[in-house]
């Protein structure tokens, strides 16, 4: 099930160098530099490692305090707008990422812009692929929480967006639900960036990032990386 | 306490939220200033009992909404009574009981979207002022999705207090303004990361 | 990040509207037809986070809500109905309130006196300056009389404003980054 | 590791008898009738199956429309204070468990009543028993996730509860924290009914109950209900 997959190198890259980033004078990531091309990407590592952070910086939530982010060719700092258009970001709480009353309005409110036709379309189809389509119009307070999670995917797939970053997606769901998700995430065209707990989701991916007090620490074969991080948890 | 829409297929249900916005600030305005007696008050309301009716609202529906104003009626209509007039007591209660239940059935008969999307083209001349109504918008919305959560916090934090046996009273604001900022940060991330700021 | 953070200060904002609405919960019907009313606290507490810009923003927010028929003023009220009853001035006089309030507290570092001197001023000497006016229109007496009648109120808000000086002052300890925008939370 | 220590009898009984739960009318949990004098005791189930409301069920938290609750010879509806003093209940979002501005006064919280001296004993010695001596007067919010979480648990086990109730108590931690969290949890002399989506955890209790759509389906040997769960899952 691990490693088998060699880096797609057709895949657009994302380019840290040396990039530093500070929250109240404090470093909470040192000096990080690496160039992944995968498909899938995982990052693990302990509470505050900084993988919170890393992630942010891919799509210029975080700002590096020194050192550039350059994702698919865009410059994190320079082209911050044009990058959140392609980056889709997943958080861990879909209760903070669900922005308007129900489903199909935050639906909507990734696509707005386009015609209303086009825009009820996209909707409904995604609301389908979702299996959300019987909860339209109750309010997304009301969802469970692996439905929750399943619309605060959908409202970023919905964008097609070029990579997916997502911040433990599948904390607070159960075993069938996490798989669900993890399934989905994994089987999307788009480039994918996944921190994550779950060691047996991250031995899925292509490559594995292990961070450790806000440093990178080590970039390679899932098996590897997962095996050292489980060996120096103890 | 919010979203009461239900869904239907009535009359009511169809007509278009502007113009419903509109009547009821029509009846609003002419409700507060036509000189009531008894007989016209009586009237209105039964006016109002056959508008829940033709929007198809189960008895109970209606019977729900007066429940709610049950105190505001006893209150006020009491005071009055006692202080000024029963028939006065009469006249202004029924007609604040009667606009509050035109505004509870614009509710229920209209989505949320479509209110929202009412206010957003009200508000749209403002932008020639410099406002920035789509964030407006976007504002208003926020406080619809938000309100249950912050509500849903509450009644976390009261069962955490259950749970370990203290009564903090006011105290306990505390707490929930810490989880309600914490959330409205988050939030505010997942504006940017969807591009919306 | 010094930039200016629109997504969180229009959160920030959402959440106070949000926070006011809940408090409407907690309410006592009055004669006269202005109940007592949690939701000035809210009001307090909005103007003191929020400060003087957004703070009546939050509270401009709970009054279109309202305006357009959502049962979220106390009592469950709602609608056009409301802006001509006799509590219309004192809404009103939450948003200038809100400003005060922000004005005052925001005006140096957060202290006690600070708050209290805010909160009375700005959340219930401004209230009523707004409020007092409309309702005796409304209700057709004179001013002096709707006053005094008014008078019921002043306990209970008296209470609502130490207790949002002491709130304040807990949650600054509790929470530091609430009187600054520019620090991000922690992250899952 | 799976299955060697046999029920201890000598424990206190937790026993529900036909208990049926309903919300807004909606039946959450249907007919449960189980007694339990295991010392550990985990929950299991999918998301929404009825675990927490289970869990809420043992202090009174939440009320069962019919049949009955006792736990150590204290029925949960006419003794709910006295039961909420002997049983101690830990939340999964430890930010909805704090109370208090700052660590030392939140477990202060927990023994107030006391006179002043003991408290500041009993705190002080709290704190550094879960290493937040230092952290005693900091802001709770800025504590880091697995240092919440330890003092969520710090403030119920100051009071020395019989039962220790706990709600999915790791499912925010990292590998290392999650363990410490379980291990603290599993060391206690107190009884333990663990809700968990961590199967491992699970395993490590001496009976396991297994939810599913408000029913309880299965209660037993931890290795053979965790794997048959994870076989339901597919
Ligand atoms: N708002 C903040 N204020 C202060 N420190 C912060 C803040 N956000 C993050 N940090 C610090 O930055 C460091 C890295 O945090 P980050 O959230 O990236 O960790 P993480 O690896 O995602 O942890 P977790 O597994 O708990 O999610 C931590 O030391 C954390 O305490
Ligand atoms: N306050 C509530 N209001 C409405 N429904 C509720 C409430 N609490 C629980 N439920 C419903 O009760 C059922 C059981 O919920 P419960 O929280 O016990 O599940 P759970 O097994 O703990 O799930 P999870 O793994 O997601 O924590 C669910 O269908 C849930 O939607
Ligand atoms: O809900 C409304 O219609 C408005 C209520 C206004 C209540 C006023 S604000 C000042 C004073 N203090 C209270 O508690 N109530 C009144
Ligand atoms: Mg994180
Ligand atoms: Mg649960």
């Amino acid at each position: 099930m691990c490693g088998l997959v060699s880096p797609d190198t057709t895949l657009p890259t994302i380019s840290l160098d040396g990039v530093s980033v500070q929250v109240d004078g404090r470093p909470v990531l040192s000096d990080v530099s690496v160039d992944l091309s995968a498909r899938h990407i995982a990052v693990i590592g302990a509470n505050g490692s900084g993988k919170s952070t890393f992630a942010r910086l891919l799509n210029g939530l975080v700002r590096p305090a020194a050192g550039s982010v350059v994702v698919h060719g865009l410059d994190s700092t320079t082209d911050r707008a044009e990058l959140r258009r392609r980056v889709g970001f997943v958080f861990t709480n879909p209760d903070a990422q669900i922005l308007m009353p129900t489903p199909a309005e935050d639906l909507a409110l990734s696509v707005r812009g386009k015609d209303r036709v086009e825009i009820e379309r996209l909707v409904e189809r995604t609301l389908e692929r979702f299996e959300l389509a019987g909860h339209a119009d109750v309010p997304a307070s009301s969802l469970s929480g692996g439905q929750k999670q399943l619309l605060a995917l959908a409202s970023v797939l919905i964008t097609r967006p070029q990579l997916i970053v997502a911040d433990e997606p599948t904390t607070l769901l159960d075993l069938r639900n996490a798989r669900r998700i993890g399934d989905l995430l994994l089987s999307q065209s788009a480039q994918l960036v996944l921190v994550t707990h779950d060691l047996r989701l991250a031995e899925r991916c292509d490559t594995v990032l292990l961070f450790e007090d806000g440093r990178l620490i080590d970039v390679g074969e899932p098996c590897e990386i997962v095996d050292s991080y489980r060996r120096a948890c103890g | 306490m919010i979203l009461l829409y239900r869904p239907g297929s009535s009359i009511l249900h169809r007509l278009g939220a502007g113009p419903k916005l509109v009547a009821l600030s029509v009846v609003a305005v002419v409700l507060s200033i036509y000189p009531h007696d008894g007989w016209s008050i009586g009237l209105t309301l039964a006016g109002i009992a056959v508008l829940y009716l033709v929007a198809a609202m189960p008895v109970a529906v209606l019977w729900r909404e007066i429940w709610r104003l049950r105190w505001l009626v006893v209150v006020l209509g009491a005071g009055l009574a006692v202080f000024v007039s029963p028939l006065l007591a009469v006249v202004s209660t029924g007609r604040v009981v009667a606009l509050l239940l035109l505004a509870a059935l614009l509710t229920l008969t209209t989505r949320m979207a479509d209110i929202l999307a009412v206010l957003h083209r009200l508000l749209r001349p403002l932008r020639r002022r410099g406002v920035d109504v789509d964030a407006v918008a976007m504002a208003i919305s926020l406080t619809i999705a938000m309100t249950p959560v912050v509500a849903s916090f509450a009644d976390r934090l009261r069962e955490a207090q259950r749970a370990r046996g203290v009564r903090l009273g006011v105290r306990a604001v505390v707490p929930l303004l810490v989880l309600a900022l914490r959330h409205a940060d988050e939030v505010g991330d997942a504006l940017a990361a969807r591009g919306l700021t | 990040m010094t930039e200016k953070d629109t997504g969180r200060d229009l959160a920030r904002i959402a959440i106070f509207a949000a926070l006011i609405v809940v408090l409407g919960m907690v309410t006592i019907p009055v004669p006269g037809g202005v109940p007592i009313t949690a939701q000035t606290l809210g009001v307090m507490l909005a103007g003191a986070v929020l400060g003087p810009r957004r703070a009546p923003l939050a509270v401009l927010i709970v009054l279109v809500l309202a305006a357009v028929g959502l049962p979220i003023l106390a009592g469950g009220r709602g609608g056009l109905g409301v802006f001509f009853g006799p509590s219309a001035g004192y809404l009103l006089g939450w948003v200038a309130g809100a400003v005060v309030i922000g004005l005052i507290v925001r005006g140096g570092r957060i202290t006690w006196w600070r708050m209290a001197l805010g909160a009375t001023i700005g959340g219930i000497l401004t209230v009523y300056l707004f409020g007092i006016p409309v309702q005796a229109l409304v209700l057709g007496l004179d001013l002096m009389p709707a006053a005094i009648s008014s008078l019921i109120f002043l306990p209970g808000d008296l209470l609502k404003a130490g207790i949002a000086t002491m709130l304040t002052l807990a949650l600054r300890r509790a929470y530091p980054p609430a009187f600054g925008v520019h620090v991000r939370p922690r992250v899952a």
